[in-house]
């Protein structure tokens, strides 16, 4: 989509439009919402990991002036709560509140009182007898016979689906020929891998504000990264028409997927209001947010076949992914993990992806930046260096004798969404980051000693632009905008799309302004809600720029049309011959005749004058759905240190390349690669959420004091944190812009370890490296090196 | 900005305890229908507000002796429903079927009404015609003061602030009549009202009568002049009434400048519902055209 | 437990002076002193105070709040902030590892609220202002409408969250001696994060008797019930010649003689592990900072 | 449960508010002001979203019973900017990128505050140490303490002219 | 300043209490609370648009002592049409009657009407008149919201539905 213009704000570090409230505290997020005559919300959560309730008795609650939901309350409709693919691909497994518990934590009953402490008071009077089942942690013992089970029955799309042995999905992809791969390789690799699972700790907890309207029909504020899926399933729930449900786009206190479904809380919150007749405010608090969702855990087993010249022939990954309690997708999840894993190289075409994913009496498990990318990017990329470091390749080599670029196939979401790479900063990054890092020439682990040793490591990852394809798959994906030029020259902008921070509005701004060669200042976003505007998927695969963008383009050019079609009748030429400028001076667009800038008229002027002609308000609305999944690119060469002593490990520097196509504002973008380090470092090396098996609770209990991640003061210096952006250009984007997102986190956690490899000579399968493991691994490899020659 | 306390009387002996302690601090509420209002226009500030709508004793009508009694707090529409008032106090009984509308007279206490004492107060003239007796009482004691010289100009009365309305008394009088004339059928203030006490004799002439007028003055008035010019007239004698027509204009000093009539008209709309309440009372009907 | 309100249900009392207070505390029953409130409000939002019927706030009494430098040493109030404490240019010369241990606490917007009192009376096992104070040889004052009496600061701790303090008694001042001669003082810690409670936390307070060490006294923390004060090892130490090799050894024997536990911050292995390069490490900067060699 | 009347400033505004024991100042600020800007993120001092200036000192409003304020000074991120004017420390974090989802912000922002007017002058050392208690999930905090230092800078040049 | 005066009462059948003004009318004390169905017209008793019912008896909150109502009981529309079949009834019938237009008088309107009908008022037009002669509707010019109440009024008469 067309080339920038000269001045443009694109490409150009604009200070976000949102700062100026958001550093005076000024804005308001979903938790911040305040009603009149709203009441709050609490929820009874499961004390067991897995449990029937046999009665309920609410009637202390009741008496204390409080409004009590229990499963009795709710319509039994089976849902699941993300709604991205089609329903005939959905499984569906949970109701609003169950009749019974199957994860610690879980929302059993909710009340509403007149204040907090009342709720909570409340929620406390609430007697309710249980018989506790035995549960079920580990997916190997989940899938035993006699294991205990979660479910039955559950449904997939309208069909009622039996489960055994708590397997909730199995997805297995082969393409090309494994076998004849393997076969044709010099030699064969193996290796296992483990992540386990981590919470996203998003800054604003989950929360919903609900409040019943006069007309019958509700407004929902609510930490959503989608405003429309959360319309559609209160609608479906509730058994109200959509057309009753407005749920307000608000910023939110923070994403990276924790808010990709419709959250539990949300669905509880408007029955609860529906019941007590008022507003309801619905606010978890973090211990109970831990219990809400965390991040798939993942044991991959990978096989790779490699030639003696370092060309990769076929490789073979199984997956085993305990998702807890619910399914929010994780069918989807196998789908998007084998799609990562087969775009990251070529292998010769010969790919298998064995993948199945269990139950367990777990925390529900859902996006968190990246579905299954950074998890497979960690073995996939260790997998390479471990190739390189045995047969001697340069590990920068190997990537780029393999890497699939421009021209080849690119899977977005899964085998059924591809689209042909059209732009690709891959090799940019390689070779840049070989020179700034001097990485051939890093020394080799086992020339290292002193306490704390220096190691450089490197990886490679990238996430899909949005999940369209040239072919409508299962996945759902398309955005919707208004544009509407005012009378004044002024525009309005409406887009269904959410900004986590990472400055999407501004950026749809920024494309609105330059389509309509309009100052930035003078395009407002407009408040809007699932009733005011189309529909948009989520703000999830990194699509917020490359596809609400594309809409905004698409619709931002139909409004053009129509402005030099008014434009035309006013000055007597035809809208061919006129084209818009931006005039600073002005500080308005202006209309000219092509070669002939004496002849024209303001925007604002076209509007006035369309009004005082009652030709009516130039405007435009409709949807637009991108036919392509563009990969953003990113590559991470991170130095690390370890204290042999201690096990500890630092990070003194690192190097960031992102591939965003045409980045819309350079230094958000950086943002969003260094906050992703941050994420990934802490991935790696600090996150961790084991289970009290004896009670199925968070050895944390939910509490941010064990639950750590790297402070300002775990960063490298300033000056060592350095982000290069690719120079790159992505044709079917919007004046050349792709997404950045979850591209960011991607190969973290393999270049870490990989560089802690590289310091120390051990090579780690499982994160997190916490100190705990390394010095483990370090006095393992001693006692073992002593074994080996006794001295 | 408004500075108001508030105190609760739970019985008439704690309600005159307060007003001898306040004083001129003192502000009774009642029905609160003028209070409220009054407290809004920033008429009255600075009071404390002495609630006596919970005092039971001040409420009700009987016969007590040879009397009516009527408590101070009755609501204007317990008068309105009351059998005892039709027949003893037809006036009265008229007047509070067009006191307002039926919602403020269910908060309207007659008590209010008479210290309000605004020169339209409907229930004033019916009471005057009757010649009632307001009892009083405070901490010095109790007395009783005949209504037709307790105005003593717009808003007063000769009720001292330490004093409280109890109850009003009279005798029971089947022959008297009300009629208001006002800008609509409810919720308007009189343009003004004419409320009529006569008997006749065997041939209908009129043998004793009491005129009361509405919103003719500063305060509610008795109207000695007609009431002269009425004696011994025929009371269906249409010629008869023009000595009256003339003589009810000594009687009545209506405010010039008012919004809701002009001095002309009140002095042409005056006689006729003295014309009209005298004949009804002679009749003794008290139907419900109250309004022209 | 629940991080959003304090579901308890007390009453709040503040006295003016310190007398009222004591007098509080010896006329009511389950009363919880509410100083800096960083480990109090956390508890009651965690629910793990069960006896408790008045929160008595005791930062309206001033005389809690002072420090005072004698010859002799140094008396901090009860209450003396922790912020006050080490941004406090005599306390960091006299007591290093004190300060060094108060700015390894929390974080700020945390050590303008939390008093080094608290650090005491809550007890935890790994406190961290509690070793420099005993190492330092501190003592602590406290104070009873029956009177006061003093304790040594190693001797104050009986159990997690238990200490000497009777019901009617509350710590009212710390005080410090003036350490004299060549001496040599380290705090170190081992957490997650900078902001974190301590996986491990080591404090070494040394006089140097030319090569030799003289007076040495170390405390360990979050490696046993109680902050550990290690006297027997410490008392073997005096009078030995430092070298790399004491050092060693000395952390090879404090290894070995804990105890430790896996909790959610690390595992009892990883502490007795790394004790002995801590240990080590901590000793010879002692000993360097006293001017040995 | 106790009740008391307490006197706060807030924004240099007086208030009068009756408090119960067990109520906590960032409720009361959040709740009762409707100065929403001051943030729950984990109720156990872990974050600093809640943090607020007490006169200049920086204290977490999830751990201060509001009856313990009585008689404080305090400033929220809603009273840092005079007449719509942002501070230094809020115009640099604007400007350099510090925002992002910006529920930390507040915090982050008040902070900052307190440790410029503690030191004028601070280093990246300081200033990340001084930051360690405010959590941010979306930056990384690179920009942040480049903000801190660039409204430092900012501030310096202003005194020195 | 005036005093604050506690009073305990109940509204739509809930115990409250509520802190007001010494001078405080209960329609603005109601207001405060969140009753907003119960509007404010004229605040002097004009439009009756603050119908309430105390005690049963259908008062202008407007020209109501909030103090003096310590004790008392308050029902407005909204908790009438929740709690009471019979103004549930009276509200739907006013939709059916197309008695609604902006709807700013109706709970007043409804009150009034509930008033009536609750206290054995006929369906009688004039009277119904009468009954809601204080208060100001400016849209209907009246004659549907008299039907409305008339209808329900005969509905009772008939048996069909009891008072």
């Amino acid at each position: 989509m067309t080339q920038v213009s000269e001045g443009s704000y694109i490409g150009q570090n604009v200070p976000r439009s949102d700062g100026h409230a958001k550093v005076t505290g000024a804005m308001v997020y979903p938790s911040d919402v305040i009603v009149p005559g709203m009441m709050y919300g609490a929820l009874l959560r499961s004390p067991y990991p897995h449990a029937e309730i046999l009665s309920v008795d609410t009637t202390e609650a009741e008496k204390m002036g409080a409004v009590c939901l229990t499963y009795k309350d709710i319509e039994p409709i089976k849902y699941n709560e993300r709604s991205v693919s089609i329903p005939a691909a959905t499984y569906r497994d949970r109701t609003v509140l169950p009749d019974k518990a199957r994860h610690f934590g879980e929302p059993l009953m909710a009340v509403a009182a007149d204040t907090q402490e009342l709720a909570y008071r409340a929620v406390r009077a609430i007697k309710v007898e249980y018989k506790v089942l035995p549960a079920v942690f580990e997916p190997e013992e989940a899938m035993k016979d006699g294991a205990p089970q979660l479910y039955d029955k559950i449904y997939l799309g309208d069909e009622e689906v039996a489960v055994h042995n708590n397997i909730g999905v199995i997805r297995n992809i082969s393409e090309g020929d494994c076998e004849a791969g393997f076969a044709k390789a010099d030699r064969i690799f193996q290796e296992s891998f483990e992540l386990g699972r981590i919470y996203h700790n998003q800054m604003e907890t989950k929360c919903a504000v609900v409040k019943p309207e006069p007309d019958g029909s509700i407004t929902v504020w609510a930490t959503a990264q989608s405003i429309h899926a959360n319309r559609q399933l209160l609608g479906r729930v509730l058994g109200m028409p959509l057309s009753r449900i407005n749920v307000i786009k608000l910023p939110f206190g923070g994403a990276f997927g924790s808010s990709i479904q419709v959250n539990t809380v949300t669905p509880i919150c408007a029955y609860l209001a529906l019941k007590a007749g008022r507003p309801v405010k619905l606010v978890s608090a973090r211990e109970e947010d831990f219990y809400s969702h965390q991040k798939y855990p993942a044991k991959f087993t990978v096989k790779m076949g490699v030639t003696n010249d370092g060309l990769i022939t076929a490789a073979h990954v199984t997956a085993l992914v305990d998702f807890g309690a619910h399914q929010v997708q994780p069918l989807p999840f196998l789908g998007c993990t084998a799609g990562w894993f087969a775009s990251l190289y070529k292998y010769e075409g010969n790919i298998r992806f064995d993948g199945t994913a269990v139950y367990t009496n777990k925390t529900p498990c859902c996006a968190m930046q990246g579905y299954g990318n950074p998890q497979i990017n960690f073995a996939i990329e260790s997998m390479i260096d471990i190739i390189s470091n045995e047969m001697g390749f340069s590990p920068v080599d190997l990537r780029l004798k393999n890497y699939r670029g421009v021209g080849d196939e690119f899977w977005g979401q899964g085998p059924t969404i591809r689209s042909i790479i059209k732009s690709c900063g891959v090799e940019q990054s390689l070779v840049e980051g070989r020179q700034m890092t001097d990485f051939d020439h890093r020394e080799r682990p086992d020339t290292k000693t002193g306490d704390v040793r220096r190691g450089l490591g490197l990886a490679r990852g990238f996430h899909c632009s949005g999940t369209g394809g040239p072919k409508e798959g299962e996945v759902i994906d398309y955005s919707s905008a208004l544009v509407k030029i005012n009378e004044d020259g002024s525009v309005d902008l409406l887009t269904p799309v959410t900004d986590h921070g990472g400055g999407t509005w501004d950026a749809l701004r920024k494309i609105c302004a330059e389509v309509l060669q309009v100052p930035l200042d003078l395009v407002g976003l407009s408040p809007a809600g699932t009733m005011q505007i189309g529909y948009d998927v989520c703000t999830h695969a990194t699509r917020g720029v490359y596809c609400g963008g594309a809409a905004v383009y698409h619709v931002a050019m139909k409004v053009k049309e129509k402005l030099l079609e008014v434009a035309g009748r006013l000055m007597a030429e035809h809208a061919y011959n006129l084209e818009v400028v931006r005039s600073d001076g002005l500080h308005q667009g202006v209309v000219q005749v092509k070669d002939f800038p004496a002849k024209s008229m303001t925007i604002g002027d076209i509007a006035k004058q369309a009004q005082n002609m009652s030709w009516g308000t130039i405007a435009y609305t409709d949807s637009y759905r991108q036919r392509n999944c563009p990969p953003c690119f990113t590559t991470h060469f991170v130095e690390v240190e370890v204290d042999m002593r201690t096990g500890v490990i630092t990070v003194p520097k690192v190097l960031i390349f992102g591939d965003c196509g045409n980045p819309m504002n350079p230094d958000l973008v950086k943002g969003q690669l260094v906050g992703s380090f941050n994420r990934g470092f802490g991935y790696t090396v600090f996150e961790q959420l084991p289970t009290n098996e004896a009670t199925g609770e968070l050895a944390n209990k939910g509490l941010l004091v064990d639950y750590k991640t790297p402070s300002a003061m775990e960063m490298p210096p300033i000056k060592d944190v350095e982000v290069i952006l690719c120079d790159t250009y992505e044709p079917t984007g919007p004046f050349g812009a792709k997404g950045i997102g979850e591209a960011a986190l991607a190969s973290v956690q393999a270049a870490i370890s990989n560089a802690v490899y590289n310091a120390i000579g051990i090579r780690f399968h499982k994160l997190p490296l916490t100190p705990e493991a390394v010095l483990a691994a370090i006095r393992e490899r001693e006692a073992q090196s002593a074994g080996a020659t006794p001295s | 900005m408004k500075n108001f306390a508030f105190v609760n009387a739970r019985s008439l002996e704690e309600a005159v305890g307060h007003l001898a302690a306040l004083g001129p601090q003192a502000y009774v509420v009642a029905g609160a229908t003028n209070v409220m209002v009054d407290i809004r226009d920033g008429k009255r500030n600075d009071k404390t507000l002495v609630n006596i709508r919970g005092i039971d004793a001040l409420r009700g009508i009987r016969m007590e002796g040879a009397l009516v009694w009527v408590g101070a707090l009755t609501t204007i529409a317990e008068i309105g429903a009351s059998e005892l008032i039709k027949g003893h106090a037809p006036a009265l009984y008229m007047a509070a079927q067009v006191f307002a509308d039926p919602t403020t007279r269910n908060s309207a206490t007659i008590g209010g009404n008479l210290i309000k004492a605004s020169a339209g107060g409907d229930t004033l003239p019916p009471l005057m015609v009757m010649e009632a007796d307001v009892h009083v009482k405070s901490a010095r004691g109790e007395r009783a003061l005949p209504i037709c010289d307790i105005f003593t100009g717009l808003g007063k009365t000769r009720v001292e602030p330490d004093e409280l309305v109890t109850h009003f008394t009279f005798a029971p009088q089947p022959h008297t009549a009300f009629m208001k004339m006002g800008q609509r059928k409810s919720m308007a203030i009189s343009v003004c009202t004419a409320a009529a006490y006569a008997t006749v004799d065997g041939e209908g002439r009129v043998t004793d009568c009491r005129i009361a007028l509405g919103a003719v003055a500063s305060t509610p008035v008795r109207a000695s002049a007609a009431e002269k010019a009425l004696l011994g007239i025929k009371v269906d004698d249409e010629g008869a009434y023009e000595a009256m027509y003339g003589a009810v204009q000594g009687d009545i000093n209506p405010r010039p400048h008012s919004v809701r009539a002009s001095v002309e008209y009140r002095r042409q709309i005056v006689p006729v519902l003295v014309k009209r309440a005298v004949r009804r009372a002679a009749l003794g009907d008290c139907g419900p055209r109250v309004q022209p | 437990m629940n991080t959003k309100h304090i579901m308890k249900e007390y009453d709040y009392l503040k006295p003016s002076g310190l007398d009222e207070a004591l007098q509080i505390l010896s006329e009511k029953e389950k009363v919880k002193i509410y100083a800096g409130g960083t480990d109090l409000i956390v508890k009651l939002k965690m629910e793990t105070v069960p006896d408790m019927d008045y929160m008595m706030d005791i930062n309206g009494i001033e005389e809690l709040k002072q420090v005072e430098y004698t010859d002799e040493g140094v008396r901090i109030g009860a209450n003396r902030k922790l912020w006050d404490i080490e941004t406090d240019q005599r306390m960091t010369s006299l007591f290093p590892a004190l300060t060094d241990a108060v700015k390894a606490m929390a974080a700020i917007s945390v050590r303008n609220l939390a008093s080094i009192g608290g650090n005491f009376c809550n007890a935890s096992p790994v406190a961290d202002a509690v070793g420099p104070v005993m190492c330092y040889g501190g003592t602590l004052e406290i104070a009873s409408a029956r009177g006061v009496r003093k304790v040594p600061a190693k001797d104050f701790f009986l159990a997690p969250g238990v200490t000497v303090l009777e019901k009617d008694e509350m710590l009212t001042g710390i005080f410090i001696p003036t350490p004299k001669g060549d001496v040599g003082h380290a705090f170190t810690k081992m957490a997650r994060t900078k902001s974190d409670i301590a996986k491990l936390s080591l404090c070494v307070a040394l006089a140097r008797d030319g090569g030799r060490i003289g007076h040495i006294a170390m405390s360990m923390g979050a490696v046993a019930a109680r902050p550990l004060f290690l006297e027997e090892i410490s008392a073997g130490l005096a009078g030995k010649e430092m070298s790399e090799s004491l050092a060693m050894e000395t952390g090879e024997a404090v290894s070995g003689f804990l105890q430790p536990i896996d909790d959610n911050r690390t595992t009892a292995v990883y502490r007795k592990d790394v004790t002995k390069t801590m240990v080590a490490d901590a000793l010879a900067l002692a000993w360097a900072r006293s001017g040995g060699a | 449960m106790s009740k008391h009347t307490i006197n706060l400033t807030v924004n240099g505004k007086r208030r009068t508010l009756d408090v119960q024991s067990n109520e906590l100042l960032i409720d009361v600020l959040r709740d009762r002001l409707y100065l929403t800007g001051t943030k729950y993120g984990c109720g156990i001092a872990e974050c600093g979203a809640c943090t607020v200036l007490h006169g200049d000192r920086s204290v977490m409003s999830c751990l201060v019973p509001a009856v313990a304020a009585d008689g404080w000074e305090i400033t929220t991120s809603e009273g840092l900017a005079k007449d719509g004017e942002l501070t230094p420390v809020q115009e640099s974090f604007v400007n350099l990128g510090a925002i992002q989802c910006g529920f930390c912000t507040p915090g982050m922002v008040v902070t900052s505050t307190a440790l410029l007017r503690e030191n004028p002058d601070p280093d990246e050392a300081y200033v990340k140490d001084y930051l360690r208690g405010n959590f941010c999930r979306c930056t990384g905090y690179v920009a942040i303490v480049q903000a801190v230092l660039d409204a430092a800078g900012k501030m310096k040049g202003a005194a020195a002219t | 300043m005036s005093e604050k005066v506690k009073i305990r009462l109940k509204v739509n059948g809930e115990d409250v209490t509520y802190e007001v003004d010494a001078h405080m009318s209960l329609m603005r004390a109601l207001r405060e609370h969140y009753v907003w169905d119960v509007k404010c017209g004229c605040e002097v008793g004009e439009c009756g648009t603050c119908t309430v019912l105390l005690d049963g008896q259908a008062v202008k909150s407007c020209l109501t002592l909030a103090a003096a109502c310590d004790g008392h009981e308050v029902w407005t529309n909204k908790g009438l049409g929740y709690r009471d079949p019979l103004t549930a009834r009276l509200q739907e019938a006013f939709v059916e009657c197309g008695s609604v237009q902006c709807g700013f008088c109706t709970p007043g309107m409804i009150v009034a009407g509930a008033a009536y009908l609750k206290h054995g008022g006929k369906a009688d037009r004039a009277a119904i008149k009468n009954i809601i002669s204080g208060n100001l509707c400016r849209c209907t010019g009246y004659v549907k919201i008299v039907d409305a109440i008339y209808l329900v009024a005969k509905e009772i008469e008939e048996g069909r539905l009891t008072a």
